[in-house]
This record gives C-alpha cells, sequence and structure tokens, in this order.
C-alpha cells in the first residue's frame, strides 16, 4: 500500500467553498491533486445519497463544505444541511461504517490557505486509513 | 445550611463577590477547599437584612403593623448593598427602592432624595475621619433640606458614621445636623411594636426623639406575643 | 445523441506549463459522446471564442465543455460565445484547470490526470443539460414607500421623478418624520423646515405619487416584481374630501391639555388636531382616546362647529388595496427612552429633556417659540449640561453600538443655546467626539472654540435637584477622573437612537431579516447596503441604522434608483437554475405527495400549494409548486424530497449523479489516480 | 372489546363512517386486519395484547380510501402516527375517527386532531426496553463489529420491501428506490443495494417515525431495522428536542434548523 493514493471528492457550495479553492489557486497555494471538486449552489443540495453513491464508486474520503454558519448565500440552506449531517452521520456511525472518511467543514470565500489545509489533513488522514475497500467491495458481494 | 443572613452591606457586598467567584471558578474552588479543609458548594443563599426583613419578618402571618412609623424617612441604602450589580442584582444599582417600599409598609413616607447610594467614607471612617465627615455630611444634609426626620440605614458601618461621628460632621457642615441615623430593623421593630428600649432607640450618640411624637397617634398598648415573634425571627 | 466539443485553454503559461493540455485534449477526445476536442493558448481571446463559434456551427455541438480559468471569471464570456453561434448558453460549462488545478498542483502527470478527470465530469454533465430560457417576470412599475420622513420623501420623489407610480405610507397624521421636528440642522445650521416644507408640499402635489397618512401596511403577499399589499387607512373621524383645513374645529375643541407628540410632550395640543402648521395633509385627526365625544359620549363641538359638516364620528378604517413591482422601506429610527437611567431624573425633574425636546425649545415653531425658557418653570436657563452617549456604547445600561448621531447633534445644541442665551454657560460631557463627515469635525472645533462650549471628557454619575438647581454629579478623565459638580438650570440628554417600534412585527410582515437591536438587515454590508436579502425590497434612512439627514437621503436616492432599475424593463429576466416540482402523466400527475415539508426550508417561502382539479374543478390532489419568481436556486427542497419530485434546473438529480460517476467508477485504477 | 364492537356498530350504523379498520381472527391466532363495512359484521372485531399491527398504513392505501370515512381501531403509536401524517397534509381535520385503545384496555372516541393530541400527550411516547436495550448494546460496539453485525443481518435482505409496505409513513407514490433516472439505488439485493435501501429508508423515516416498530414485524426474515430508525428518532429528540407525532403542526426536523445547532464534527 505504499503507493496507495487516495482518491478524495469534494462536495463544495459554489458561493463559499468554491470561491474559496479559486483563491487558494489565486494565492498559488500548493495542495495535494487527490481531490476532486464537485460544484453546488449551495450544502443545502447535496444528497446524502451522492455521498453513499461515491464511496460505492470508489472514493476513499470525502470532502462536503460550505458557508460558515450565517454567511449561507441562501441565507439558511448551511443550516438545514448541517442537521441532515448531524443525524446521517450518526447513523453511518451507527452501521459501523468508519465516518472519519467523511470530512464536514465551513470554508469561507475568503479562506484559500483553509482550504489547502483542509485538503492536505483529509489526504493524509485517509492515507492512514488506506482504501475505502470494505465499503467499495458489497458492489456484486452477498448474491449467491 | 441553606440561607444566610448578612446585617452589614459591607460583608454581604464581600460574601457575594466571593460566592460569584468561587462558582465560575473551579480552581479556585479546590484551592480554596483544601485550605479550609472542607468541601464548597456555594450553594447557600445570601441574604442582606432588607430581603430578610422583607421575606421573614412582614410577610409572615402573625406580624401585625401595630404602631405605624409614621415618619419622614431617607432611605440611606449606602454604597454596597446594591454593588457590584453584575454579582449582587438585588435592586436597581442607581436608584434602589426596595427599602422605600418597605418603609411605607410600615407606615413611613420615604422621601426622593439624591444620596441613596453614595458613600459615607466608610473605608476611611478610622484613618481619614475628615474625608467621612464631608461625605457623611452631603448625605445628612441632602436628607434633612428634604424634609426627612430621620435616616434609616442598613449598614452598620453607616450607622456609625452617620451617628458616633456627628460632632465631627457637624463641625466640619457648620451646621447641626438634628436627625437620627436608626438601623432597618429598629424602625421595624418600631412599627411591630417592640418597645423602644428593647430597639436600642436610648443608645444613639444622636438622641432620637421620634417616639414620643409617634407614640400619640398609634395604638395604646402594642400585642406583646407578637413582639416576642419579632425579637426570635430577628434574633434568628 | 450527444455532440460535445471540448476546448482546453492553456491560459498562456498559466494552465500549460503544469498540465499536458494536449494530452487533456487527446485523452478527453475519447470520452464517448466528444466529437471535437482541441488545446489552445488563450480561449478567452477572440480567436479563441471564434474557434469555438465555428466548432459549434461546423461540428453541429450540443455541449461545450470549456476547460480554462474558474467559471467565476470567465462562465459569462464563454456562454455568450456559445450563444452568438446558435448554441442555447446553458450548454456551455467550465472545467476549472486553473484555480482548481493548474495553480495549486506541481507539474507532472497526476495533475494532467487531475484534469483529465476535471474535464471527464464536466463532459458528463454538459451531457445531461437542457436548453434553458431565462425566467422572465413581469414587472408592476409601482413602487409602495413606508414612512413619510426624510428618506421616504426623497425615495418617493427620485422614483416619482423618474415617471414612476409611487404609494406613499406614513403611520402619523402627516408625513415629515423626525426631521420636521428638528430647529436648525447641522454643519449648516440652516432651519430645517425651511429645507423640508417644500420637499413635503412637492410630494403631496407630484402627479405620480398617491399619499396615504395616518395609514400603515396591513399584508404583502407575492415576489420581485409583482407584491400585493394591502393598507389600512385608518379613521380621521372626518371626510378628507369636504375638509378644507380651516382649523376651526381645533380651536373649538374642549379638551386643549394633551401633551403634544411633535412638541416631545413640551407643547399641548387639542383632541381634534393638526400636528403642525406646516403638516401635509394639512387636515386634522380626531384623537379617539381623548376625544370627549368617543370616551364620553357627548360633546360633538367639532361637528357643530364645522363649516363643512366634515366630521364622521363613524368613519370606519378603510383597507386599499394595491399591486406594486418595488419596495423601499423608510420607516426611521425613535430615541431610547431615558426613564432607564434613573440616576439621570428623567421624567423626574421637568428640566432633564432629551434630544427631541430639546429641538422643539430651540425650534421658532416650538412651544416657546424659539426661546430659551426651561419647561419647569420658563425661567431662561444660565447654565445647561448637555449629556452625550446617554445610553449608546453601554452595554451595562443601554444599548452596545454608537448612535453615531448624538455627537454632531449635541454640538448643535450647545451652540444654537449659547446663540440663544450669550451670557450662559454650556457643559458637554462626552466619551469621544465622533465628527467624521463633510466639514463635521470643523463644526464640532466651532462649537468648542468660536461658542465658548466647555466640553467634558467623561461621564455624568448623578443628577439630583437642589434648590431649584440641577447638580450634575460626573468626573473628568482627562484631569485624572477628578470629580466635577455642576449646578446646572437644565441637562439635555443625547438619548441613544434605536429601531422604532413595530420595526420587528412590519419585518415579519414583508419577510425581511434584522438585527438583534431590530434595525432592518441589508443584503451585504458593503456591497449590497440599500437592498434586502428579499429580491425588490429595499432600505433608506435610519431603519437600518442611525443616520443623520444626508446618509438618510443619500440612501433614499440609493434605493430608489434600485427600484427606477428594476423598473426600467417590463419583464425582469432571472437565471432559470431554479427548482421545478415535476409533473407526470395522469392518474398520477405528479410523484409529489403534497406533504410538504419541504415548505419550511425554503430561505424564499417560494413552495406554494397547487391543486390539480379536473375540467369540472374536481380536486384530483394538491401538489407543491416552486414559485419561479421567488426561487433562488439554492435546492435545499431537491435534496430534502424523499420521492425526488423536486429537482433543480443546472444541478438535476442526472447531472450531479453523472459527475460523480464520471469521476470515479473505474475500478481499474485503485492505484494512482 | 364489546365496547370496541357496539362503538363500532353504531358508527357504522348512523352512517357516520363508512368502514372500520380493526383487527380480526386470522389464522395460527395471529390476528390481521380486517375492514368492517356491513354493521352486523362488527362482532367480528377483537382486540388483545396480540393487536400490534399499525393500522393507520391502510389509511394511505387508494384501496382503503375508496371505501369511505374510516373509523380506525389505534393504539397509542397508531395515534401517533395519524397525528404525524396530519401533519404531513395527509389526513385531513375530522378525515378520520379514531377509537383509541390504552394499554389497560380503555376505550376513547377521538374525532379531532386536538383531542388526538391530547390523549398522546397523557399516554406519552413509549419504547420497547428490549430495543433500547439492543440499540445500546449495538452503539457499545466497536465499529468494525458494528459494520460486521449489519452486515450479517442485512445479508438476509431480499428487498421484499415488506418493511416500507408496513410503514404508515412510506406513502409516497413513487419511492427513490423506483426512481431509475438516475438509479439511486440499485434493485439487486445484493450487499450494497440492501445497505443503500435502509440507510435511505432510515433518512427518509427520520423525524417522522413513531417507532411503532412495524417495519421489524413486517419483515419476514425478523431483520432488527426499527433499530436504524429508532436511533435516527433518538437523535432527533436529543439533538432537536423534537418528536414525530405528537402534534399535528409539528416542526419537521430535518427542514427546520436552529441557528445553534450543536454539533462537534464540522471543522
Amino acid at each position: 500500500m505504499s503507493t496507495f493514493e487516495p482518491k478524495i471528492v469534494a462536495f463544495v457550495c459554489n458561493w463559499c467553498t468554491y470561491a474559496g479553492a479559486d483563491l487558494t489557486g489565486t494565492s498559488r497555494i500548493k495542495y495535494a491533486p487527490n481531490v476532486r471538486i464537485i460544484r453546488f449552489p449551495c450544502t443545502g443540495r447535496i444528497d446524502f445519497m451522492l455521498l453513499l453513491k461515491a464511496f460505492a464508486e470508489g472514493a476513499d474520503g470525502i470532502i462536503v463544505s460550505g458557508c460558515h454558519p450565517n454567511d449561507c448565500h441562501y441565507t439558511s440552506g448551511n443550516f438545514h444541511a448541517r442537521r441532515r449531517w448531524m443525524v446521517f452521520r450518526s447513523l453511518l456511525d451507527f452501521m459501523g461504517i468508519d465516518t472519519r472518511r467523511l470530512q464536514f467543514s465551513w470554508v469561507s470565500a475568503a479562506e484559500g490557505a483553509r482550504w489547502a489545509q483542509l485538503v492536505n489533513t483529509t489526504v493524509n488522514n485517509i492515507r492512514e486509513l488506506g482504501p475505502f475497500e470494505e465499503y467499495r467491495q458489497l458492489r456484486g458481494a452477498g448474491i449467491e | 445550611m441553606k440561607e444566610l443572613l448578612v446585617p452589614c452591606a459591607a460583608c454581604y457586598s464581600r460574601l457575594c463577590v466571593t460566592a460569584a467567584e468561587l462558582k465560575e471558578n473551579p480552581e479556585l474552588r479546590k484551592k480554596i477547599a483544601g485550605v479550609i479543609e472542607m468541601e464548597l458548594e456555594c450553594s447557600t443563599k445570601i441574604l442582606n437584612i432588607i430581603e430578610f426583613l422583607d421575606r421573614w419578618v412582614l410577610n409572615s402571618e402573625e406580624m401585625k403593623i401595630r404602631a405605624p412609623f409614621n415618619h419622614k424617612v431617607a432611605c440611606y441604602y449606602g454604597c454596597l448593598l446594591v454593588r457590584p450589580p453584575k454579582i449582587l442584582n438585588f435592586d436597581r444599582a442607581e436608584d434602589p427602592m426596595t427599602m422605600d417600599k418597605l418603609m411605607s409598609r410600615i407606615g413611613a413616607e420615604p422621601i426622593d432624595w439624591a444620596f441613596k447610594t453614595e458613600c459615607c467614607g466608610a473605608g476611611f471612617s478610622v484613618s481619614r475621619t475628615d474625608l467621612v465627615a464631608k461625605l457623611s455630611g452631603k448625605i445628612l444634609e441632602d436628607a434633612e433640606d428634604r424634609g426627612a426626620e430621620a435616616v434609616i440605614v442598613a449598614c452598620p458601618m453607616c450607622h456609625s458614621n452617620l451617628d458616633m461621628r456627628r460632632a465631627q460632621i457637624n463641625k466640619q457642615a457648620g451646621r447641626k445636623f438634628s436627625l437620627p441615623a436608626i438601623y432597618i430593623t429598629q424602625a421595624v421593630g418600631s412599627a411591630l411594636g417592640i418597645p423602644d428600649k428593647k430597639l436600642g432607640m436610648k443608645r444613639h450618640f444622636v438622641p432620637v426623639k421620634l417616639s414620643m411624637t409617634k407614640k400619640k397617634n398609634a395604638p395604646a398598648k402594642a400585642a406583646v406575643p407578637a413582639a416576642q415573634t419579632a425579637e426570635k425571627q430577628m434574633e434568628a | 445523441m450527444a455532440r460535445i466539443g471540448v476546448f482546453i485553454c492553456h491560459c498562456g503559461e498559466n494552465i500549460g506549463a503544469t498540465v499536458d493540455c494536449t494530452k487533456v485534449a487527446e485523452t478527453c477526445g475519447k470520452i464517448p459522446g466528444v466529437v471535437h476536442s482541441v488545446d489552445y493558448k488563450y480561449m478567452c481571446s477572440d480567436p479563441g471564442q471564434n474557434m469555438i463559434k465555428d466548432a459549434i456551427r461546423e461540428k453541429k455541438l450540443n455541449g461545450v465543455v470549456v476547460a480554462a480559468c474558474s467559471p467565476r471569471m470567465h462562465e459569462p464570456t464563454f456562454r455568450r460565445a456559445a450563444a452568438e453561434a446558435g448554441l442555447n448558453p446553458f450548454l456551455c460549462e467550465m472545467a476549472n484547470l486553473r484555480e482548481h488545478c493548474s495553480w495549486v498542483h506541481e507539474k507532472g502527470d497526476t495533475t494532467t490526470d487531475k484534469a483529465i478527470d476535471l474535464v471527464r465530469i464536466l463532459v458528463e454533465k454538459v451531457k445531461r443539460n437542457k436548453p434553458l430560457l431565462p425566467i422572465k417576470v413581469p414587472v408592476t412599475k409601482t413602487a409602495l414607500v413606508l414612512g413619510g420622513g426624510i428618506a421616504g420623501i426623497q425615495a418617493s420623489l427620485d422614483i416619482a421623478n423618474a415617471g414612476h407610480k409611487v404609494i406613499l405610507v406614513e403611520r402619523e397624521p402627516s408625513i415629515g418624520g423626525h426631521m420636521s421636528q428638528l430647529s436648525e440642522t447641522f454643519p449648516t445650521l440652516d432651519c430645517s423646515q425651511c429645507i423640508l416644507t417644500p420637499r413635503m408640499v412637492e410630494v403631496a402635489q407630484h402627479p405620480n405619487i398617491t399619499l396615504y397618512t395616518y395609514s400603515e401596511l396591513e399584508s404583502l403577499e407575492g415576489f420581485i416584481g409583482n407584491f400585493k399589499v394591502k393598507i389600512r387607512k385608518k379613521s380621521r373621524s372626518l371626510d378628507e374630501k369636504l375638509c378644507t383645513g380651516c382649523g376651526l374645529c381645533t380651536t373649538k375643541c374642549p379638551n386643549k391639555r394633551i401633551p403634544n407628540e411633535f412638541d416631545a410632550g413640551l407643547g399641548m395640543r387639542p383632541a381634534i388636531y393638526v400636528p403642525f402648521p406646516q403638516a401635509v395633509p394639512n387636515k386634522p385627526v380626531i384623537d379617539k382616546v381623548n376625544c370627549t365625544y368617543y370616551t364620553k359620549g357627548k360633546c360633538k363641538l367639532c361637528e357643530k362647529i364645522c363649516p363643512r359638516n366634515a366630521i364622521r364620528y363613524d368613519q370606519p378604517d378603510e383597507i386599499v388595496e394595491a399591486e406594486v413591482g418595488g419596495i423601499v422601506i423608510a420607516t426611521g429610527f425613535d430615541v431610547l427612552n431615558s426613564d432607564f437611567f434613573p440616576e439621570y431624573g428623567y421624567g423626574k425633574y421637568k428640566d432633564v429633556v432629551n434630544g427631541f425636546q430639546f429641538e422643539r425649545l430651540a425650534s421658532a415653531s416650538g412651544p416657546t417659540l424659539g426661546e430659551m425658557k426651561r419647561p419647569s418653570d420658563g425661567k431662561t436657563p444660565e447654565t445647561v449640561v448637555f449629556i452625550a452617549c446617554a445610553g449608546s456604547r453601554d452595554p451595562a445600561k443601554g444599548i452596545e453600538y454608537c448612535s453615531k448621531i448624538c455627537c454632531m447633534y449635541t454640538a448643535k445644541h450647545a451652540m444654537l443655546y449659547r446663540h440663544k442665551v450669550h451670557h450662559g454657560k454650556a457643559y458637554v460631557f462626552y466619551m469621544d467626539i465622533r465628527a467624521g463627515g463633510k466639514m463635521y469635525e470643523e463644526f464640532v472645533r466651532r462649537a468648542i472654540e468660536e461658542d465658548g462650549v466647555n466640553y467634558v471628557r467623561g461621564r455624568v454619575s448623578r443628577i439630583y435637584e437642589k434648590n431649584g438647581k440641577l447638580i450634575v454629579m460626573g468626573a473628568d478623565t482627562l484631569l485624572g477622573a477628578q470629580p466635577v459638580e455642576i449646578e446646572a438650570d437644565m441637562v439635555v440628554l443625547a438619548t441613544a437612537g434605536v429601531a422604532n417600534d413595530g420595526a420587528e412585527e412590519l419585518a415579519q410582515k414583508l419577510h425581511v431579516s434584522y438585527d438583534a437591536y431590530k434595525f432592518f438587515t441589508e443584503a451585504h454590508p458593503k456591497l449590497r447596503p440599500v437592498e434586502t436579502n428579499t429580491a425588490g425590497i429595499f432600505l433608506a434612512g435610519a431603519c437600518q441604522a442611525p443616520k443623520d439627514i444626508p446618509e438618510s437621503v443619500a440612501q433614499a436616492s440609493g434605493a430608489a434608483s434600485k427600484v427606477a432599475g428594476l423598473f426600467s424593463q417590463d419583464e425582469l429576466t432571472r437565471e432559470p437554475l431554479i427548482a421545478v416540482v415535476n409533473r407526470t402523466a395522469p392518474p398520477q400527475y405528479s410523484t409529489c405527495v403534497g406533504c410538504f415539508l419541504c415548505q419550511t426550508s425554503c430561505p424564499y417561502q417560494a413552495i406554494e400549494k397547487e391543486e390539480i382539479r379536473t375540467k369540472d374543478g374536481k380536486l384530483i390532489k394538491t401538489v407543491a409548486k416552486v414559485n419561479p419568481g421567488l426561487c433562488q436556486g439554492c435546492g435545499t427542497c431537491v435534496a430534502l424530497c424523499r420521492s425526488k419530485s423536486i429537482d433543480i434546473e443546472g444541478y438535476t438529480h442526472n447531472q450531479v449523479y453523472a459527475e460523480v460517476m464520471a469521476l470515479l467508477n473505474r475500478s481499474e485504477d485503485n492505484v494512482n489516480i | 372489546m364489546k365496547e370496541l364492537r357496539e362503538k363500532a356498530r353504531d358508527l357504522l350504523k348512523n352512517k357516520d363512517v363508512q368502514v372500520v379498520i380493526g383487527y380480526g381472527d386470522g389464522t395460527g391466532g395471529k390476528p390481521r386486519a380486517i375492514f368492517i363495512r356491513d354493521p352486523k359484521n362488527a362482532d367480528r372485531l377483537i382486540f388483545n395484547v396480540k393487536c400490534e399491527q399499525n393500522l393507520a398504513v391502510y389509511l394511505m392505501k387508494h384501496e382503503v380510501k375508496k371505501l369511505g370515512r374510516p373509523a380506525i381501531i389505534a393504539t397509542i403509536p397508531v395515534v401517533r402516527s395519524i397525528i404525524q401524517l396530519a401533519a404531513e397534509n395527509q389526513i385531513a381535520e375530522g378525515g378520520v375517527v379514531i377509537l383509541a385503545v390504552t394499554p389497560d384496555g380503555k376505550l376513547s372516541e377521538i374525532k379531532t386532531l386536538k383531542d388526538a393530541e391530547t390523549f398522546v400527550a397523557s399516554n406519552p411516547p413509549y419504547t420497547r426496553p428490549e430495543d433500547i436495550e439492543k440499540l445500546e448494546q449495538i452503539e457499545k460496539m466497536t465499529v468494525e463489529e458494528r459494520w460486521t453485525y449489519w452486515l450479517d443481518e442485512l445479508s438476509r435482505c431480499f428487498k421484499c420491501y415488506a418493511c416500507r409496505s408496513g410503514c404508515p409513513m412510506c406513502y409516497c407514490e413513487r419511492c427513490t428506490i423506483e426512481c431509475n433516472q438516475p438509479q439511486w439505488v440499485s434493485p439487486a439485493s445484493h450487499h450494497l443495494g440492501n445497505v443503500e435501501w435502509h440507510i435511505i429508508r432510515a433518512m427518509h423515516i427520520a423525524g417522522r417515525c413513531v417507532n411503532c416498530g412495524e417495519c421489524a414485524r413486517a419483515c419476514p426474515l425478523d431483520i432488527p431495522i426499527n433499530l436504524l430508525t429508532l436511533k435516527v428518532s433518538e437523535d432527533i429528540r436529543k439533538n432537536f428536542g423534537l418528536t414525530a407525532g405528537m402534534s399535528a403542526t409539528l416542526e419537521y426536523a430535518l427542514s427546520t434548523f436552529k441557528t445553534d445547532d450543536k454539533e462537534e464534527f464540522i471543522r
């Protein structure tokens, strides 16, 4: 597993974290290339099924990030998202899915450095954990 | 022990502040507990004399006003009974009213005046008596000018300053203040019909000349049992 | 059948230096559905854009992915280019190869691979894009202005002069607001009435302005461009058409001892009254609480005296309905009730007054006709103490914020006093002097240096009356907190400016947000200061925060220009990236089961109930419907809907699902992406 | 029981309702749901401790809706289901007559939602101790243990969707499971499909579940899936102080929020 490079999918909102990642770019701050950003209008739009799909389809780790509380471009999308994640994350944990692979965060449009740091720490954590085989291999398994 | 009655405003203020400190600072609490070698809960409710009278004396059944204390009085809270407001939140810091209400209930007429919460100089009552005289003087001056017959105090320190240091005060103010300083329990006791002697009214430096005027328009004999309970209550 | 074109931009060295663009173009050319894939040095340049346009035409592309900088940078550019080539702009997407890849990673295969992934994601998305048409919402070109103070007046006039209809609603019997109470105005000391009343008259006479005084907003429905409002016209107990405003009734009213609101309680008025001589409209109103007829059932003197028989005791409130396209809130502010500094004795001592009361004492139209007389005994005050920050910047007693206008009006008050009483002494107790503004600092200096006002830096601890004088006890912190005691004849408190009463209720009626102090909040503290978070509703004046006249007027004109901008088109176009509740074939009509749990998730109250009925009007089912005028496209309801009955254009279930799949689903390379 | 039958008979006789949904004798001594439309048959109604199926589910079925205004024999969870359904605009005020039966067999006729709310308020939510016990037991396990536990349990699932059909809250006309554009959950009953299905189910019932346990009872393979919904309900109660089926104007946990909702995992 020395060559293991985790695949990270980032689900981010357009107004804060996506713009924040843009700032990371314009400030030329380097970070690990393992992450792929998928853009959403708001964290409120992110369907929990997408996260499960990402895991099933080979993601080793997931970042979900949007505007800080009270900063949502739509005033409250992130508050709804927060509740959704509180319930969802606890359910996954209860079912034995390692929630360390699911990193939630708030990154504002002004926090370019924070974004880079978030990606790097997540990549390192997931590298520790290794590939998320146990979930991935559910695909097709269990059919006699 | 659930409640602690503190008749001295200075002690009251200090104790409350300490309690508050300890409540929000577990470290300090541990330290102190170690020093005094006993557990500290800080659950004791600290009562000042006004709260006490209000709750236990004037609200209890057998406490009947037998000799209304019908005098114009200046309710003097002193500086420590209401400060620091954040911690004590006992009454409005700048214009407290509890004593005024209490006084009206025993038949007195509290005047509206400006020195309710001014300092009497207690802190200097030994070291700088000249300052005490100056500050206490202002208090008496305003009270008398507004027609008060007596200053009602809720702090032994204020009491001693306004009473004991009267000569020096008069000297400094260049006028003779005749209105007595009366500790709140004395006023209340008198209204409940406790004889002046028992209340120590006779033992002031500034003679208390109120009683005579009062007893006239008060019921002839005071109901003794009530008086006794009243005493018990206050000694308690 | 997808025919996608992929255009990889080098952005000079910016992308080209770290990403192997040619390889990206080649690899992406192999993605099923991609029929055209090229790379070029500067895609945003004219030749670059032309490449795209030509390809769209020649290769009959039905989807374009431009892999270049951030879409937040150039998406509009490339969508316009696509449109010019006849492709629906929403069929053009951007992959962010610069900010999200080349600028943040080292040169190398992994970076190039990432670039390929990013393009692949967008290719899969764009395959599922639908041509979208911008949403057009009709605009009712009438504005509603709430509040007839200087801000409301300014906004109304600006909008009206731009050629649009305006409905101006004022709670009080006359427009004019607080400004009409002021004597002179800083920093020029010109008479407030003199500059205000012409504007008031202009409002009354303007053909485009409908004025409802003594009226309040009852309810609001709808959305930007299409609001429906109900306005309650409170009964004046008189027929305004008949009334000529002769004022005879007011002279004959037996009950003349009612504290006059306009004079801040210092003057008296009858039960039937006109707030002040220059009132607009100049028609009286009966104060039912104090009117002898309403309280005791007899009197009716005004009715007898009225030469036009205009009095109507039984006149009911009237509800006026109107349709408006934009709304300006200009409901102003109020001053903090000072009785919560008992130590200052406001309300206890007649000669301790607040700012408004002093304005009336100084005003030529005031109860003293501008002569400096103190309320208690009408004597000329020889010494006046002004206390700034009476409540402001005081977390313990008052409010934490700075009321902003007090420093200036206190300086003005002191000056006015000195001008009227030349031998009088004026003291000002202050924390700091905040005189930011054109000619402001100079104004304060003038008060201090030319008019000899004594400024004492320190706070006042107590005020008490002593043989006819007000003893002001304070400290001078510039002299080592040395105690200061001043024997004053009058004290003026610069009490804090706070939100008007009823601000909260109004905000809830209008669905606009407000802060902890009940001031209305702007959409962005810096860049959108006159808009609210609710599209089509704007802010002007002190209802947003304490403001002086110039600022209020400036913001009012700003709000007015926003409204004028909104009204400059017959339809307003909005990005069509909004949520839609699906409709399916009968018997289902929609997979929505009408649980309406989504309703509360919408920040914009955009989710409505729609009843699906048969031709003969029989109700089949009630389902959710997203109002395209209100929806801002956050998609919270989309993720919430269990049956996936709501979807959002631009980020549809199909699109985002495909993006995830495109990105992964390549189990052959778990190692080394 | 006599009282119950008379009540049902009267309701049908006076045309107050067109159908009474209740329990009758089923095979093997197990009660089953019966639908009485003729007063004469009211005596077929029974009620005993075995009668725990959540009959509220039938209020949502087209076949039953067709029959007209129903009366329903309701245990406490059933009343809560009805209240929740009303909160979700599925049952109109006065749309159903509730014949509520308390555990001690007391019968009370509930006509309005307000009364229903008072009823559940005085008969607070009840979770079977064995469920709580099992829940805590699982929570004590390590993540790995939980994973193997659930995989083992869920491996038996063959997607018969009895859990869905038995649940009054699963009244969607099109379940996410049936969406194939995109195919959110693979229809096959392999491990992945099973895990995804049961997560979706728990999430979609979250904040709406009254913990009647019907899903588990309905499961032909005795998978304790009610624990998933129970866990979620508990979280919602602890975190947001909300319990489903207590008020017909209930705020839905996942479409409302407090600006100071407490969590410790978002960094």
